[in-house]
């Protein structure tokens, strides 16, 4: 293909593109980047290599600096959201961007309700809206407020919504992190159907395999610089790898390697928490579970089949009606998350954006912040201390910018979820829960954050793990508990925690 | 060449000196000082001690906002405290008449903190009840009269001086460096900060928020039960009727001009209080300006726009701009 | 039916105290009380639907009262003194309103400063310029005033529906519409669920922002023309505290003061609860000063703590009937 | 009988006193006295005269809070023929057959007599006055100001050099006259201060003496209210004078009443005495007199 040719199919251009944020960090460095009609692009890179930055300055949310955009031969200066969809970008953002106090159906159609006699069609809506959603596998009731529901059904509604704008080009900024497998196919054949429409579409991800399943091209960040653009088809996992980190990555290992087992779980003793019976009405049905100490859990299921809510009455964020649970063989009442924490526990819960981070504090306070909570709000941790931990797990965990005083709300979303990780780590926990620990991460990291559970484990911690990646449950979990609709249906032990044993167990009816 | 000014606060400061400043045009012996009585006394002066009790009431209300609450009650409850102290001022010992004083305030606010975070009643809704009750209530103990006293040592809280600085101011400050130290010196910033920031991941990571909720309400409490004692200590007398009427207004806005959102989170004690000095130097300003009295309120607006205005993000943008130019 | 809970509760607390009025007072249940509820709660409620746009949208209007002065000694200055038509006065004050509220919503927007200081400045803004064009209390006197204020539709019982009560009806009801069913209400309910969300997905906020406060402004001047019919005169002390007692039916309504939830039935509600807490203490007749002030907040108290408790018990019932569970997907 | 009385609110010490006292002289004469308070608010006040129509009621008493806007709501009381009476305040209307008879004093006048006696104290001797109004907007504090100018009209001697709102309150009082004597040269260039009630006096009192000036020496003091506190001042020499304004209003509106159920129409208008207390007056009788009466 000669220049011209090329220039002609190019959809979106983007010229020397850069962006230096308030506070000075240069977070995208002259940035070339092109997306043609009829592809789907991969956008990849480490958490914080400014792949959600360079999508937000494309469509104007975050001013640039400096650079070119070319939508369909055309300079185009979007200066909000509204000027970007005009000029035929639709997006979903990597943080959800709808909005909770309104219904799904509003949330879709927001700004282009069909009305009459300026009176908006409610029924003709949510008719509208059924039939979109159902073409995403998703049935619910549209006219329930958005945030009645996961952080899974929301993204698939984001999505939805900027498909049905009918742009000319798509952006969807990590789409797939909090979706499981089913929906994640369902997300690429509504994908697929749109880009052979002649629709141009940006995908970020870190899951490679998704990269290698759907996409044409790819282009890869690294600091904020343009690494290369590539074409799919041929380039090893390998090489691709590398352009991200920078690096080989020694060992991704996700092989299924848990030689460790047997030898440090000693299955005689008392286990450090025992659930009989435990359940609450509405929530999850009464269940019996058993965490040992250097062993993990793995919690398997589709979205909305209750792990969560497992996790959060283990933790007693929420309060159990029925059954009770027992710590070292006593029997314990939780009458919330602090009697939990004194107890040992810590749990790193799944909606990083609510329930995770506290957004204005810095990284350093959001570290330390459970460390505090158990002292105590009488013996404050000395700033010497708070540096001292803050520093030691921004190293250990490798978040970056490495600036304990950044307003955690500012960092890359995989580096929150590094910093949430920290929280519970930093207190130095013997009962562990992570809903979704790997959630937005990438590559490098996530081999990091499997080492690291493995290593705790090792230490005797007591872990509970919830993931949506069966294959990446099955390569640390000892155990694996299958739950549908708010049931325990299934526990598979020892040669059982096969990802074939988990997904049938998991889809059986 | 760098003008270094602390980024936060520079507004507040600026704008401070800027009032103090057209006071100093308006009524040229404005920074005049001289001893009276061995207190000192002159216009300054007054912007400091008349400012005293909404620096108070701005102190407890900047905790309360920056838990996303809001505290109507500020000025009713003033007014029981000033109507305790008045009434057991001659009869007691200063020591059960502050006490008891005190004492209601904290009790008001654990009152409001319960409301709102036991009974999880919206906070302007909650203290709005005590805002109407709490009046009523003052009233009840005064019978709607002015209770006048001539304890001595009660007037000390608005009349005297130690070291020549006037009583209310030093209790301001000592109540400053004391939440300063509650605040700081332990966790208890942090905590409030993460609660109002967001309470539901605070509540996760184990703070009990609801223990900083009625904290902070009973903080806000008590310094305006302070503010009372200084208002009714300094008329000898307490009016139900009047003390700390539509203060919590002035109260709200000291902190809003201090800086933090209305929607929680980071706060700042030293320029909430900065915020009350801004409003009572306009204050002093106008009663020095001899304009007629019809006038006051249409200058106060357009000060308070002039302020805002100094320290929104588009200028403050257009200054660091500026600054950087000149680099 | 759990998403209209709130709305419902408040309802039920209402006719409950309404009950427990009305056997204390068999009078109170009259059609003559209930209409003087309408009559005198008109202004207060004019003001309530436009506080309930400000207030979902996540914002506050703290002007409303001063407006409502500025707007009666501007109609008695307009019909007594320079000789205007009380028509031609009422659309001068509207449109003068109407900008005034669209001003702070620019200055709102444009130069991100809270609502609260700027709706405080516009409140001191307000009641300056009409302690400026008058302090003393003026009778207005046109016709078209005695008019209004002699009509009346007659219910059986001794009640009258007066035109200003008629008005907030109106009012009320095209609040309703415009809140709930209209592009423009969604929009309102979309700032209050975040700013810079509803700015991604593609709508206009500033001018979202700047006909709220507009609206609400417009209405503070509609109600101050109702508040002159009421009284037929202007004053610049009128409304004093007014905005508070506004905000404060709003949020009884069940509407959040951090926003992004609320109805306008509720608000209506909201009101009516007001008058009936005042309406309850003049029937008593006996209390001093300060028992009105204790005994309306006591019954403040009693209202919101049964409204909360009803909100929690009905959550429990409907929960337990397995409500999230009917969301799951196939 | 039983009679309805809508009052103001209680935002005073003075009104407070009034209250009591119309509640004693009800008693005095087995009347039912039934007192709405409207916490300042006319909508309040129209609500309650409402509901004493409805309640039906043999009289109104009203203290209006506002001069204007009373036509509608004394229309309905004429309706059901329930005589009306105005305390304290009169209120501007075109058919003054809306109410029966207005006792109140003469505001301006009470200006007037305060002014009067200090063109008469100071003699002819250059004399600058610095004003502490009530609040603004308030028919009190405009008549009370127009009436004290009216006073010192003659005397070219006398003139006010400083006019700001105290609110009518003891807080403000004091706060303003503190700005006052700063701007002021200290207090030197002040003769008089004339407030629109005494409350605001006792707090610029205080101010004037802790600016090291003496009260009723340096800085002539008048006011207007007669509480029992300004009569403390007086007899202690940091006041000279106030102008009475009586708290009993409601006693001679019930006895024109009787007289009205009798067949006897009373006069239009039953003015109160505005009478002058000095140092000469027996202060420490008049505040025996007074302090409980209910202010
Ligand atoms: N508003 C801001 N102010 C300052 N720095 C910011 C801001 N927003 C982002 N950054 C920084 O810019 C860098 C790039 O962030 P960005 O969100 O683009 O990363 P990303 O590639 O999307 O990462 P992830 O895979 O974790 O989502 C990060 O280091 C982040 O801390
Ligand atoms: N895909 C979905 N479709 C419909 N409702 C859903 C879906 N996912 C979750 N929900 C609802 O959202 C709420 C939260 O689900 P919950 O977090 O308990 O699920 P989970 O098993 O923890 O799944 P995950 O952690 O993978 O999101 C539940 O009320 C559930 O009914
Ligand atoms: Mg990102
Ligand atoms: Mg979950």
């Amino acid at each position: 293909m000669n220049q011209a040719e090329s220039e002609a199919s190019d959809l979106l251009r983007i010229r020397r593109l850069s962006k230096t944020y308030p506070g000075g960090f240069r977070a995208l460095k002259t940035v070339d980047f092109t997306v043609r009609a009829g592809e789907i692009h991969a956008l990849l890179g480490e958490n914080g290599a400014g792949k959600s930055t360079l999508i937000k300055t494309i469509t104007g949310i975050t001013l640039r600096d400096d650079g070119e955009v070319w939508l369909d031969g055309r300079e185009i200066h979007p200066r909000n959201g509204e000027e970007a969809q005009a000029a035929g970008i639709a997006t979903v953002y990597q943080e959800v961007a709808l909005l909770p106090n309104l219904s799904v159906a509003q949330n879709l159609f927001l700004g282009r309700q069909p009305t009459r006699f300026g009176l908006v069609r409610e029924g003709e809506m949510g008719r509208r809206s059924r039939q979109l959603l159902q073409g995403f596998g998703l049935d619910i009731d549209v006219s329930a407020p958005l945030g009645e529901f996961s952080v899974a059904v929301q993204h698939i509604v984001a999505i939805a919504r900027a498909v049905d704008l009918s742009a000319k080009v798509l952006i969807l900024d990590e789409p797939t992190a909090s979706l499981d497998a089913r929906e994640v196919e369902v997300l690429f054949t509504v994908m697929r159907q749109l880009k052979s429409q002649g629709m141009g579409i940006v995908f970020v991800t870190h899951f490679l395999d998704q990269v290698h399943a759907i996409c044409d091209r790819l282009t890869v960040l690294r600091n904020g610089g343009l690494v290369g653009e590539r074409t799919v088809a041929g380039l090893p996992r390998m090489e691709l790898v590398r352009m991200m980190l920078g690096r080989d990555l020694e060992a991704v290992e996700t092989a299924r390697s848990r030689s460790h087992r047997d030898t440090v779980v000693d299955r005689g003793a008392v286990p450090a928490v025992q659930a009989v019976g435990l359940g609450k009405h509405g929530a999850v049905a009464p269940f019996d579970m058993i965490l040992r100490e250097g062993e993990v859990l793995g919690l398997s299921g589709l979205l909305g089949s209750g792990r969560t809510e497992t996790a959060r009455l283990i933790f007693g964020v929420d309060r159990a009606d029925q059954g009770e649970l027992r710590v070292d063989g006593t029997s314990v009442r939780l009458l919330g998350p602090r009697d939990a924490l004194r107890l040992g526990f810590g749990f790193c819960p799944e909606e990083r954006k609510t329930e995770g981070i506290v957004a204005e504090l810095s990284v350093r306070e959001n570290i330390i912040l459970a460390l505090q909570a158990r002292a105590g709000w009488l013996r404050p941790l000395s700033r010497k201390r708070q540096d001292e931990v803050a520093d030691r797990f921004i190293k250990l965990l490798d978040i970056r910018p490495d600036d304990p005083d950044k307003p955690i709300g500012l960092l890359s979303g995989g580096n929150q979820q590094k910093a949430v990780l920290a929280r519970w780590l930093a207190t130095g926990p013997r009962v562990l829960i992570l809903d979704e620990p790997t959630r937005g991460i990438d590559v490098g990291a996530h081999a990091e954050i499997i080492r690291l559970i493995r290593k705790l484990c090792d230490e005797g911690l007591a872990l509970l793990v919830i993931s949506s990646e069966v294959e990446e449950i099955v390569s640390y979990a000892d155990r694996v508990t299958v739950l549908r609709d708010r049931h325990h249906v299934a526990e598979l032990t020892g040669d059982e925690v096969t990802e074939q044993r988990v997904l049938t167990s998991i889809a059986a009816t | 060449m760098s003008i270094v000014l602390p980024r936060k606060g520079s507004a507040q400061i600026g704008a401070f000196i800027l009032i103090l400043l057209i006071n100093w045009l308006v009524s040229p012996q404005f920074f005049d000082l001289r001893l009276q009585d061995g207190r000192l006394f002159g216009s300054l002066v007054d912007v400091f001690n008349r400012g005293a009790p909404v620096m108070l009431l701005a102190m407890g209300m900047v905790l309360v906002i920056a838990t996303r609450g809001i505290d109507l009650s500020v000025g009713a409850v003033m007014a029981i405290s000033g109507a305790v102290a008045a009434t057991l001022a001659d009869s007691h010992s200063i020591v059960i008449c502050l006490g008891a004083a005190l004492g209601v305030g904290l009790l008001c606010g654990l009152w409001n903190g319960i409301l709102v975070a036991v009974l999880r009643i919206q906070p302007i809704v909650a203290t709005l009840i005590l805002m109407v009750a709490g009046r009523g209530i003052a009233q009840l103990i005064t019978e709607g009269r002015i209770v006048t006293f001539t304890s001595r040592d009660l007037a000390w809280f608005g009349g005297g001086s130690l070291f020549g600085v006037p009583a209310p101011v030093v209790l301001a400050v000592v109540a400053l460096v004391v939440a300063l130290a509650l605040v700081r010196g332990t966790a208890l910033g942090l905590m409030i900060e993460a609660t109002g920031a967001n309470a539901e991941a605070s509540r996760l990571a184990g703070i009990d928020t609801r223990l900083m909720t009625v904290a902070v309400y009973m903080w806000c409490g008590f310094c305006a039960s302070l503010a009372g004692v200084i208002v009714a200590a300094d008329i000898l007398g307490a009016d139900a009727n009047n003390a700390g009427l539509w203060l919590e207004l002035d109260a709200i806005l000291a902190v809003v001009i201090g800086g933090p959102s209305l929607f929680g989170g980071r706060f700042s004690l030293v320029l909430a209080v900065l915020g009350g000095l801004i409003i009572q130097a306009m204050n002093t300003g106008i009663l020095l300006s001899g304009y007629p009295p019809e006038l006051n309120l249409v200058i106060k607006a357009t000060v308070v726009l002039v302020v805002l205005l100094l320290q929104t993000p588009r200028l403050i943008a257009f200054k660091d701009r500026l600054f950087r130019g000149t680099r | 039916m759990r998403r209209h809970l709130p709305v419902l509760v408040t309802t039920v607390v209402f006719l409950l105290g309404f009950l427990f009025c009305a056997i204390q007072y068999p009078n109170i249940a009259s059609t003559r009380v209930v209409m003087n509820l309408f009559t005198d709660n008109a202004f207060l409620g004019i003001l309530a639907v436009g506080m309930t746009f400000v207030i979902i949208s996540g914002g506050i209007d703290l002007s409303v009262g001063s407006v409502i002065a500025f707007t009666t000694v501007f109609l008695a200055l307009a019909i007594g003194n320079w000789g205007l038509s009380p028509g031609m006065a009422f659309v001068l004050v509207l449109g003068i309103t109407a900008l005034f509220g669209a001003a702070m919503g620019a200055i709102i927007h444009h130069f991100e400063v809270p609502p609260f200081i700027v709706t405080l400045a516009g409140m001191f803004l307000a009641r300056g310029v009409a302690f400026l064009m008058s302090t003393e209390s003026l009778p207005i006197d046109a016709a078209l005033y005695q008019e209004v204020a002699s009509f009346s539709i007659h219910l059986p019982g001794g009640g009258r529906l007066r035109i200003i009560g008629m008005m907030m009806l109106l009012v009320f009801l095209l609040g309703g519409i415009v809140l709930h069913y209209t592009r423009f209400g969604t929009n309102v309910f979309a700032l209050g669920g975040g700013r810079t969300t509803t700015a991604l997905m593609g709508v206009r906020v500033g001018r979202i922002t700047v006909a709220i406060y507009m609206l609400s402004s417009l209405l503070a001047g509609l109600a101050g023309i109702v508040f002159s019919f009421y009284t037929a005169s202007g004053y610049s002390l009128t409304g004093v505290g007014v905005e508070l007692d506004t905000i404060a039916a709003v949020v009884i309504g069940g509407t959040l003061l951090s926003g992004g939830a609320g109805t306008m039935f509720g608000t209506f509600i909201g009101i009516m609860i007001q008058g009936l807490i005042q309406t309850y203490i003049t029937f008593d007749g006996s209390l001093s000063s300060w028992w009105i002030k204790i005994v309306t907040g006591l019954l403040l108290f009693l209202f919101i703590v049964l409204q909360q408790l009803l909100t929690h018990l009905a959550r429990r019932a409907t929960t337990g009937a397995g409500e999230k569970d009917t969301q799951a997907r196939p | 009988m039983t009679v309805g009385f809508s009052q103001i609110g209680s935002e005073s010490g003075w009104r407070a006193a009034e209250t009591s006292v119309s509640k004693t002289e009800a008693e005095k004469r087995g009347i039912t006295l039934k007192i709405a308070d409207a916490q300042q608010k006319q909508e309040n006040q129209i609500k309650a005269i409402r509901s004493f129509i409805a309640q039906g009621v043999d009289a109104i008493f009203l203290a209006p809070v506002v001069a204007t806007g009373w036509d509608a709501v004394l229309g309905e009381a004429k309706d059901a023929e329930i005589p009306v009476i105005l305390l304290d305040r009169d209120i501007e209307t075109k058919d003054p057959s809306l109410y029966l008879t207005a006792v109140t004093s003469d505001s301006v006048h009470e200006g007037e007599v305060a002014g009067k006696w200090l063109v008469d104290t100071v003699a002819g001797k250059a004399c600058d006055v610095v004003e502490l109004q009530g609040t603004v907007g308030a028919s009190v504090a405009t008549n009370r100001k127009e009436g004290f100018e009216k006073g010192i009209a003659g005397a070219d001697n006398v003139k006010i050099i400083r006019s700001q709102t105290g609110e009518f309150t003891r807080t403000k009082g004091k706060e303003v006259m503190e700005s006052f004597i700063k701007a002021e040269n200290g207090g030197k260039g002040i003769c008089a201060l004339y407030a629109h009630n005494d409350d605001m006096a006792l707090g610029a009192i205080q101010a004037i003496k802790e600016a090291g000036l003496k009260p009723g020496t340096d800085i002539l003091v008048v006011s207007i209210d007669s509480v029992p506190d300004i009569f403390k001042a007086i007899a202690e020499g940091e006041a000279n004078a106030t102008v009475e304004l009586t708290p009993n209003m409601a006693g001679p509106a019930f006895d024109a009443l009787i007289a009205y159920k009798g067949g006897t129409e009373p006069p239009k208008w039953l003015q109160t005495e505005s009478k002058l207390y000095t140092k000469d007056s027996n202060p420490e009788a008049q505040y025996e007199a007074r302090k409980s009466l209910g202010y």
